[in-house]
């Protein structure tokens, strides 16, 4: 370690023990609320009867903050479609591919079997994710690991981008759509409650959550493999 | 504007006294120099011939407008002076033209002529008469600065800048006078004085040889003549403005020939004992002795 | 309990920052990064809690009319889940960028990629 | 002749090219003239005594003789009792001393300041050299007769001739304008031509109008 | 009207719908972008038109049907309406420009910038904290995409930077949310800023952690590395977007920040605001690289607006107008500059001068930097003003120094490049000018000029846009395509009929300041007709320099007093900068008049104590403690016009360089502004002391110094144009030290130097013009002999040095006669004896000047010149016609002045009998001394003449030469060091300290800035350092403090 690096990290430690003192007197002064605070307690009294949703967090996620998650959407979206911007940023033309070591036959075969139950969970969550401990972003991130698995399998796999980016834009205008639906229907943007809330508990309830959720899982799920599919193009190099 | 015609002819008296006094008194100082010098000295007369004989001169040369205009100026700078001074105090004969201005007037029109002359030579387009310029009006920035200052300090003390309103105010007793009243004025304009009379220490502007009597190099016959005659004028001008600041003016003929004589008998007498200064000399000489003086004598009243 | 959840939490955060301000190889200021993400997940999530109570999720043992007295606060929850996916994104982003000048010069210290300064 | 004098071509600011001659563009070119004295007679006596009584001379010392002539300025001999004063430019000058052996050299500058005095001017040849090269008679680069070269109004004689007897020269020519016979200057005029040739045979590099000015 | 909501919605969907269109439909994904922006511009500025035209209350949107907080609102106020106009315009003019990248890139790079106006728009928008953070989030990551739309290979390194430092950031700003959240129970931002809890105490962590993370992505000196490397390397279009739109959002976020915060909060923005607003002009300066430095200049202008934001505890009412105009101006212009700047090929500052080929483009610059540097009639202008009243009528003088520091340098950096664009070497490159990428430029000049009518019409003091001097100085603009004489004429016959219409308003003393400006100034301009051609530029330029000296005589308040003064000042720099040499000077020149306005600002600001109207009259009111600071910073401001000594650097450069038009006007007209200025000064507030020290006689000495040193550099000048400009420096040194004088005399000297002045500066600068045109040499020694050949100019010279020197019978001579009465009734002596020295020196420098030009031996290579050009030797005529006159009958102007002056100064005025004009103390017949002068000349002239007869006429060598002949007339020529024993006596007085003392300052400054700047040594890592140890260090000193 030369005598500069030293400095460095000296100085490094330095100033994290200064944020750190902030961060000690942050949780030195940190009082656990006893009861719920106003806002969080308006969500556990009125989620049921407003929205329908066995999951608070969900109707929070999908509903009452939806456009945060209109947003997070937009982030993923913006994320994948940054990095086939970057991969192709300066990109030749480079078609000559590399020779890769054969993956093993256990991992193409369990993969093959695998990777359609792992779809079929993720859709499992999002569509449940009014209910369970689970959605839309769950959901996608299970999808987007069996094709994960499936790219592991064979990393010369080519998805069809035409493919992904038309379910990653049918999912995204689906998702504007019903919250266009929500601001002529119901009270506003990305309001829910334009279908019946239904009984609590049912699949078939809290409006248009599980619908707006399985757009948003195909969404993430879609980004997550453009994402990974650029990314793994570039074995190429 | 009412215009007493008669005052022509009494101020073409006035001049014609003048440059006949004038002519001699100059003789006279000369004649003085050499008899320092343990020589006879030139006759009396002399300049009268030196004129005579200048405009007798049969050719001339011109080099253009400006050459004959320096002259002119210079001439004329010396008349105006002469008549916009009161020569004589209390006699309206010889109050001359200072209805047309005060003590200002007269300071600022010295300039008329050195501007003039500077001009004629530089149309010269000699050199020597360009160096002699530069050296002569170096040195005058400084050797007018003491007069400036002490010219302030009278008309401070007296409030008035009005030459015979001036000189009114030192009637009565030789102890009026502002050389009794203001002595450090005076001391400092006398000095200042020396700066101004071309005379050793500080002819430099001049030197005879090595810059051919500087800025007249070139000029001859007629253009001289009529620098003689302001050699004649000039400086008795220049000390009747003396003569009335610090000295009580006169108010008669003989007063006034014995205190001119007398002034500039003073620069002869610094001139024949000192040598000569460079012209960075005579700057600093008068910005160290000179000047502080004058500025003491306007902190003074 | 909440404390020493959020204490990991700022401890992360530190170690992340600590990791991404010393090491100079790209690949592991992303890790780095990563930590601190989960780091703040953990401060996160601790500051909604509330001890002694439950998931945010009404059934038959959470009832609606019980749950304001039952269960923990489901926002930090909810904001929990954005600040992840965010994350997710951004180190994604970080990844790509860093294929990228890996190509461009062959290496991944980033003290190599100065040119543009002052 | 000097570089200096010759022709050339000048490119303006305005990048307009022209040539320049400096002898045609620099000096004048007129020849001189005789000129007459005043009209009126009396005038003109007038104006000769003056003349008489008022000699500048030119302060160029030429040759050996110039020491003698710093005598006449001092106490002991004081020549400006006599109206006679020295001037050092040939402007303002009348008489031009030649004081003593004149070289070739000195010869032509002689002569310019000759030219440049005003009329009515006068020329005194001091010492025997002027008159006929005295002892360097046969040097190869002195003039022999100062009269071929210079309108010369008044020798006085001697080698050198002492203060004393340049004092007596300056009465002589004195009496010489005084009675009208100071006119060096138009006889130079009248026979310019015949000057300008003697001059030129000993001096090679004439690089000069005929006449300065 | 449309709700904002669509303007996300369009943005988004339309950035989703992108998918579907297949790869080869770039052309229709291109089209639905634009589409999708000008549909949310279509909206933005629908509801700014609400809000102005009905003036509609803000409306709150609910997202969710939910209320606040419990679900997620939106707020689209006037505020917002007008920033989200502002970066979807940019945004869509962005996309306009950047057609070819984005066709070439295909619909990713199209739907990324959707998504980045959108997260702006959001940022604006939302009332929600944590959604604030998400648009955030999106904002970064989008601006993380759109840096790779530059043909730049370095700006992926860039991008990395930035991401790190946004890592960094985000996990704070998480922390602070969250915090809050647990402090406050809301996230909405009304929610937190009602609740009241201890984030409003200054002390909480959660807060400062959420507020330093914003204020970081404002780019916070010094934890801005990464923005200047984005700057440097991005797609200029893209760099637009990033200076003006993210710059305003998140400048509005921090706004909402504050309102949770509150007041407690202020200082820490304001601190943070102008620490990296000075500190980011600092390293500005020694920037070579035109988008860095634009970088630079960006970050500078966000911490201003910060700044201010930290002040709208002060600013009241009036915060969103002055946020706003600076805001606008600076996004609007940064915008613009980017767009242009895509239009150069180099990268260099100099590499700009390629702009020169295209007028309109020159045009568009100026509007910009000018925008920038806050000068009338533009936004900036009039919140420069109301922050700099509002500041100082809180006594908050400290920060408004610092502003007006930091503006002052911006200034320098940005008028330096102007002249570089002006007057370097044109590069090979052409500007690449396509409609796409011209249309932003001009739609961004446009916007300028529209904002600027809009503010001068809610200033609330008279909108300057819709003055009619100014008006008629830009019509100009539109005249460009006419010849020269055409706009000569024009110009000549508006200045006139100007005069015509409105001398009667005029009391007298303005009355001799309106001649001089609106008739001296055609007699000038007769000059400008010996040029051919369309002289473009010119006419603009010396019709607002007019226009700010019209209005500047006719202002009553400080508000038009001060915008006339910065028109004149920013007119007569452009007036300097066509000057062929004159680069430097220029620049020299606009530093020292801004850095004097904003003294003259900050003087005014101190004045009003808030008060939004302030008369000049009401100076006077002013008392002691306040009123001695008001007197010293104007006295400052008007004293760099006049180039007092020690702030007269720039002016002989600037005169002398000019061309042979402006110089006079630049002298002769020009410098009479810091007079009125003085005059309106000390009429108004008379004497003042400080500590004891009467401030007058201050003045006096540095009136009295101004002369002397300004005469004593003359006379060791060899130029003859720069030697007339420090005679400017003394002559304007005697009027300030006549009005210092405070008597009745005194301002009557100053007025009469004022005539004088004028009349013969612009004669002699004429003349030297005309004589440096035809020789092609300012040098004095290289000229010589020239009076056959130009007598005229001679004749103009000789009367006019006469005048100068103040020798009788001329005008000068009145003034100095004036003088010496004006001393006699003051009591103060010594700083006379100073100007007593100086007056005899102007003789050495002007007898020089006539000498070396006109006299002596004439050169080969001038042999055949001609007298001047008509044109110019016209007005020189008439100036001297004019000084005889004013010579014989000064009580034609004086008379009346004379009068007047009584009311402020009933003693000592003078007696004006008959042709007598008497004092107190003497009396002068200028009829007197001008007949018997004439007379005597005249006398003496015909008896030479008729002597001389005969005279023989010689040539220039014919001169006594010892014998010998001279060779070479430049050998013969005494000219060069003139006064070489001058020098040897007194040339110490003339070291140049001063300039080594303003050089040494700039070094000083170039020299630490480009120290500091090594700060940014390129690495992210020490970037991420830089912002760690900011956050720290903010954090030790805001709770130390």
């Amino acid at each position: 370690m030369t005598g500069k690096n030293m400095i460095k990290r000296l100085l490094a430690l330095l100033l994290l023990a200064s944020i750190g003192a902030m961060f000690a007197s942050l949780l030195l002064a940190y009082v656990p609320d006893t009861d719920l605070n106003f806002t969080a307690r308006y969500y556990a009294e009125h989620t049921a009867a407003d929205i329908g949703a066995a999951n608070i967090v969900t109707a929070i996620i999908v509903t009452y903050r939806g456009l945060d998650t209109l947003g997070e959407v937009t982030v993923l979206f913006l994320a994948s479609g940054i990095v086939g911007l970057v991969l192709s940023f300066g990109r030749k033309q480079n078609t000559t591919l590399r020779n890769l070591v054969p993956v093993g036959e256990l991992l193409t075969t369990a993969s093959q079997y695998l990777a359609p139950i792992i779809m079929l969970l993720g859709v499992y969550v999002f569509v449940n994710g009014h209910l369970t401990p689970g959605g839309g972003f769950q959901g996608g991130a299970i999808i987007a690991s069996g094709m994960l698995l499936l790219l592991l399998s064979d990393p010369l796999k080519r998805f069809s981008h035409t493919l992904i980016a038309t379910v990653e834009s049918f999912s995204g205008v689906g998702y504007i759509a019903l919250g266009l639906v929500g601001l002529v229907l119901a009270g506003g943007f990305l309001d829910s409650r334009i279908l019946p809330n239904g009984v609590l508990g049912e699949l078939i309830s809290a409006g248009a959550i599980p619908l707006i959720y399985s757009l948003i899982g195909l969404k993430v799920g879609a980004e997550f493999s453009s994402m990974l599919t650029s990314l793994s193009e570039t074995e190429d190099l | 504007m009412e215009f007493d015609w008669m005052k022509i002819p009494y101020a073409l008296l006035t001049l014609f006294i003048v440059v006949n006094y004038g002519f001699l008194l100059n003789a006279l100082i000369q004649k003085i120099a050499a008899r320092v010098g343990r020589r006879y000295g030139i006759p009396i007369w002399q300049n009268y011939v030196d004129l005579i004989k200048n405009y007798g001169l049969r050719s001339s040369i011109t080099h253009g407008a400006m050459f004959y205009l320096g002259p002119v100026f210079r001439l004329s700078g010396g008349v105006g002076l002469l008549l916009f001074v009161p020569a004589i105090y209390g006699s309206y004969m010889f109050s001359n033209l200072s209805f047309a201005g005060d003590l200002i007037l007269a300071l600022y029109f010295i300039f008329f002529g050195t501007l003039g002359m500077a001009l004629g030579a530089g149309e010269s387009g000699h050199p020597y008469a360009a160096i002699g310029v530069s050296r002569g009006l170096s040195q005058v920035t400084t050797s007018e600065l003491p007069l400036a200052l002490a010219v302030f300090s009278v008309a401070l003390q007296y409030q008035t800048l009005s030459v015979t309103e001036i000189v009114a105010a030192q009637q009565g007793g030789i102890l009026n006078w502002t050389l009794f009243t203001n002595p450090v004025a005076v001391a400092a304009a006398m000095l200042s004085f020396l700066g101004s009379m071309m005379r050793p220490p500080f002819d430099v502007v001049l030197a005879p040889q090595e810059i051919p009597i500087g800025p007249p190099t070139e000029y001859h016959s007629s253009y001289l003549a009529l620098m003689q005659t302001n050699r004649a004028i000039f400086p008795v001008a220049k000390i009747v403005i003396y003569m009335n600041l610090f000295f009580g003016g006169a108010s008669d003929w003989p007063t006034f020939f014995l205190k001119v004589f007398l002034i500039y008998l003073w620069s002869a007498f610094v001139g024949v004992v000192f040598p000569r200064f460079r012209v960075e000399q005579s700057i600093r000489w008068f910005l160290i002795w000179a000047v502080p003086l004058g500025i003491l004598s306007i902190l003074m009243v | 309990m909440v404390y020493i959840a959020m204490a990991t939490g700022f401890l992360l955060i530190l170690i992340g920052f600590y990791g991404a301000l010393t090491n100079r190889n790209l690949l592991r200021m992303i890790v780095a990064f990563s930590i601190a993400d989960t780091g703040i997940n953990l401060v996160i999530i601790s500051v909604g809690y509330l001890p002694g109570r439950t998931a945010p999720i009404l059934d038959t043992t959470v009832t609606a009319a019980a749950a304001a007295a039952r269960i923990i606060d489901p926002v930090p929850q909810a904001l929990v889940l954005t600040a992840i996916v965010i994350g997710v994104g951004v180190t994604a982003l970080m990844l790509a960028y860093t294929l990228k000048l890996y190509e461009k010069k062959r290496t991944l210290d980033i003290a190599k990629f100065t040119e543009l300064k002052w | 002749m000097k570089e200096e004098l010759q022709k050339r071509v000048i490119k303006g600011p305005d990048g307009v090219e022209f040539e320049v001659e400096p002898l045609r563009d620099y000096y004048c070119e007129a020849p001189p003239t005789v000129m007459p004295g005043a009209y009126i007679q009396i005038v003109e006596d007038l104006f000769n005594w003056a003349r008489a009584e008022s000699i500048w001379i030119l302060g160029f010392g030429t040759g050996c003789g110039a020491i003698e002539m710093r005598p006449l300025m001092t106490p002991r001999f004081d020549a400006y009792r006599y109206g006679v004063q020295w001037r050092p430019t040939p402007r303002q000058a009348n008489l031009l001393m030649i004081s003593g052996y004149l070289s070739t050299k000195t010869l032509k500058r002689a002569i310019r300041s000759y030219e440049q005095m005003q009329s009515p001017k006068y020329v005194v040849g001091l010492g025997s050299c002027t008159i006929n090269g005295g002892m360097y008679w046969d040097s190869y680069n002195t003039i022999k007769r100062l009269d071929d070269y210079l309108p010369v109004d008044l020798y006085i004689a001697g080698c050198m001739p002492r203060p004393e007897a340049l004092l007596a020269g300056f009465q002589d020519m004195k009496k010489l304008i005084r009675a009208g016979k100071g006119e060096g200057a138009n006889r130079y005029a009248e026979n310019f031509d015949w000057y300008k040739a003697n001059q030129k045979r000993v001096i090679h590099d004439w690089d000069m109008p005929d006449y300065s000015w | 009207m449309v709700s904002a909501l669509y303007i996300l919605i369009a943005a988004l969907g339309a950035a989703f719908f992108l998918g579907f269109l297949k790869d080869g439909m770039r052309a229709t994904a291109y089209a639905l972008t634009l589409a999708a922006l000008v549909f949310m511009n279509f909206i933005s500025a629908g509801w700014v038109w609400v809000f102005v035209v009905d003036g509609a209350a803000p409306v709150e949107i609910l997202t969710s049907g939910f209320p606040p907080p419990f679900a997620i609102n939106l707020r689209m106020g006037l505020t917002e309406a007008a920033l989200t106009l502002l970066v979807n315009l940019s945004g869509l003019l962005s996309a306009l420009y950047l057609k070819d990248v984005l066709l070439a890139l295909g619909r990713r790079s199209m739907a990324v910038l959707l998504i980045a106006v959108m997260a702006l728009c959001g940022i604006i928008l939302t009332r929600d904290i944590f959604n604030l953070f998400v648009f955030f989030e999106l904002a970064a990551i989008a601006t993380a995409g759109l840096i790779l739309l530059s043909e730049d290979k370095r700006a992926l390194s860039a991008g990395f930077k930035y991401m790190i430092v946004a890592q960094a950031i985000s996990v704070l700003l998480l922390i602070g949310i969250i915090f809050s959240y647990h402090a406050t129970g809301t996230l909405n931002i009304d929610g937190m800023a009602e609740a009241s809890t201890e984030l409003k105490t200054g002390a909480s962590i959660a807060f400062f952690l959420m507020f330093i993370a914003v204020v970081a992505e404002l780019k916070p000196f010094p934890a801005n590395g990464w923005a200047l490397d984005i700057y440097e390397s991005a797609h200029p279009a893209f760099s637009a977007i990033f200076s003006a739109a993210s710059g305003a959002a998140f400048l509005f976020a921090a706004d909402k920040l504050l309102h949770i915060g509150g007041a407690a909060w202020f200082p820490l923005a304001t601190g943070i605001g102008i620490v990296t607003f000075v500190a980011a002009n600092l390293l500005a300066l020694p920037q070579t690289n035109d988008r860095r430095l634009l970088g630079y200049s960006s970050i500078a202008q966000t911490g201003l607006v910060l700044a201010v934001l930290g002040q709208q505890d002060i600013l009241g009412d009036r915060y969103l107008f002055v946020a706003g105009g600076l805001l606008f101006a600076h996004s609007i212009a940064k915008a613009g500059l980017y767009w242009l700047s895509g239009l150069i090929a180099g990268r260099e500052l100099p590499d700009w001068a390629a702009l020169r080929s295209r007028p309109l483009l020159i045009f568009a610059f100026v509007t910009f930097i000018a925008m920038l540097s806050g000068l009338p009639p533009f936004p900036g202008f009039y919140a420069k003003w109301e922050l700099a009243r509002l500041l100082a009528g809180e006594g908050r003088i400290a920060l408004l120094a610092l502003i007006l520091f930091g503006a002052l340098l911006e200034a320098g950096y940005l008028f330096r490049w102007f002249g570089y664009i002006i007057k370097r070497e044109q590069p090979a490159q052409r500007v690449a000018c396509t409609p796409h990428k011209l249309a932003p430029v001009i739609a961004a000049v446009v916007a300028g000029w529209a904002l600027g009518y809009l503010w001068g019409d809610l200033s609330g003091h008279a909108n300057l846009l819709l003055a009619v001097p100014l008006l008629f100085a830009l019509s100009f603009l539109l005249l460009e395509w006419l010849p020269a004489w055409i706009k000569n004429t024009l110009a000549i016959a508006g200045m006139v009929a100007f005069f015509v219409l409105t001398y009667a308003e005029y009391d007298p003393l303005r009355l001799i300041f309106s001649v001089i400006i609106l008739i001296g100034g055609p007699i000038i301009f007769l000059a400008s007709y010996h040029e051919h051609g369309r002289r473009i530029g010119f006419y603009p330029a010396a019709m607002l320099m007019y226009a700010g000296l019209t209005l500047l005589i006719r202002a009553n308040d400080s508000f038009g007093f001060f915008a006339a003064w910065e028109m004149l000042t920013v007119g007569s720099y452009f007036l300097i900068l066509r000057g062929k040499h004159s680069e430097p000077h220029a620049l020299s020149y606009i530093i020292f008049s801004l850095g004097g306005a904003f003294m003259i600002l900050a003087g005014f600001a101190l004045a009003a104590q808030g008060a939004p109207q302030f008369d000049l009259a009401s100076l006077s009111l002013l008392t002691q403690p306040l009123a001695p600071w008001v007197f010293i910073l104007l006295a400052l401001g008007f004293m760099t016009k006049t180039a007092a000594i020690g702030l007269h650097i720039w002016l002989p450069g600037a005169h002398g360089e000019a061309e042979t038009d402006v110089s006079p006007m630049v002298s002769g007209i020009l410098l009479k502004a810091g007079l009125f200025g003085l005059i309106v000064l000390l009429m108004t507030m008379g004497k003042q002391q400080l500590y004891g020290i009467e401030l007058t006689h201050v003045l006096l000495w540095i009136g009295a110094l101004s002369a002397l040193l300004g005469n004593l550099m003359a006379i060791f000048e060899e130029d003859a144009k720069r030697l007339l400009a420090y005679s400017s420096i003394g002559q304007m040194g005697y009027a300030v030290f006549g009005l210092a004088l405070m008597n009745h005399l005194g301002w009557l000297m100053a007025l009469m130097f004022v005539i004088n002045h004028y009349i013969y500066k612009s004669m002699l600068f004429l003349s030297a013009g005309g004589v440096a045109k035809r020789t092609g040499t300012r040098d004095m020694y290289r000229m010589g002999g020239l009076i056959t050949l130009m007598p005229l100019s001679f004749i103009a010279t000789l009367i006019g040095i006469i005048a100068v020197s103040g020798v009788p019978p001329l005008s000068g001579f009145g003034g100095r006669w004036i003088f010496y009465n004006a001393i006699l009734s003051s009591d103060v002596r010594l700083p006379m004896v100073i100007l007593f020295f100086a007056g005899p020196i102007a003789f050495l420098y002007l007898f020089r000047l006539i000498h070396t030009i006109f006299l002596g031996q004439l050169k080969d290579e001038h042999r055949k010149l001609k007298e001047a050009p008509f044109w110019i030797i016209l007005p020189q005529m008439i100036f001297v016609v004019l000084l005889l006159v004013f010579a014989v009958a000064p009580g034609l102007a004086l008379r009346r002045v004379d009068t007047y002056l009584n009311q402020f100064f009933p003693e000592g005025g003078l007696n004006w009998a008959g042709t007598t004009i008497s004092s107190n103390y003497g009396y002068w017949n200028p009829v007197a001394i001008m007949i018997t002068v004439c007379v005597i000349f005249g006398s003496l002239f015909a008896w030479l003449l008729f002597v001389n007869r005969k005279a023989q006429k010689v040539k220039q060598f014919n001169i006594v030469f010892a014998g010998e002949r001279p060779y070479r007339p430049e050998t013969t020529h005494f000219a060069w060091n003139f006064f070489a024993p001058y020098r040897k006596a007194l040339g110490f007085m003339v070291q140049p300290f001063v300039t080594r003392f303003w050089s040494g300052l700039t070094d000083l400054l170039h020299a630490a800035a480009d120290l500091s700047r090594r700060l940014y040594n390129g690495n992210g890592q020490t970037y991420a350092f830089h912002f760690i140890a900011f956050v720290v260090v903010v954090y030790f000193l805001w709770t130390g403090v």
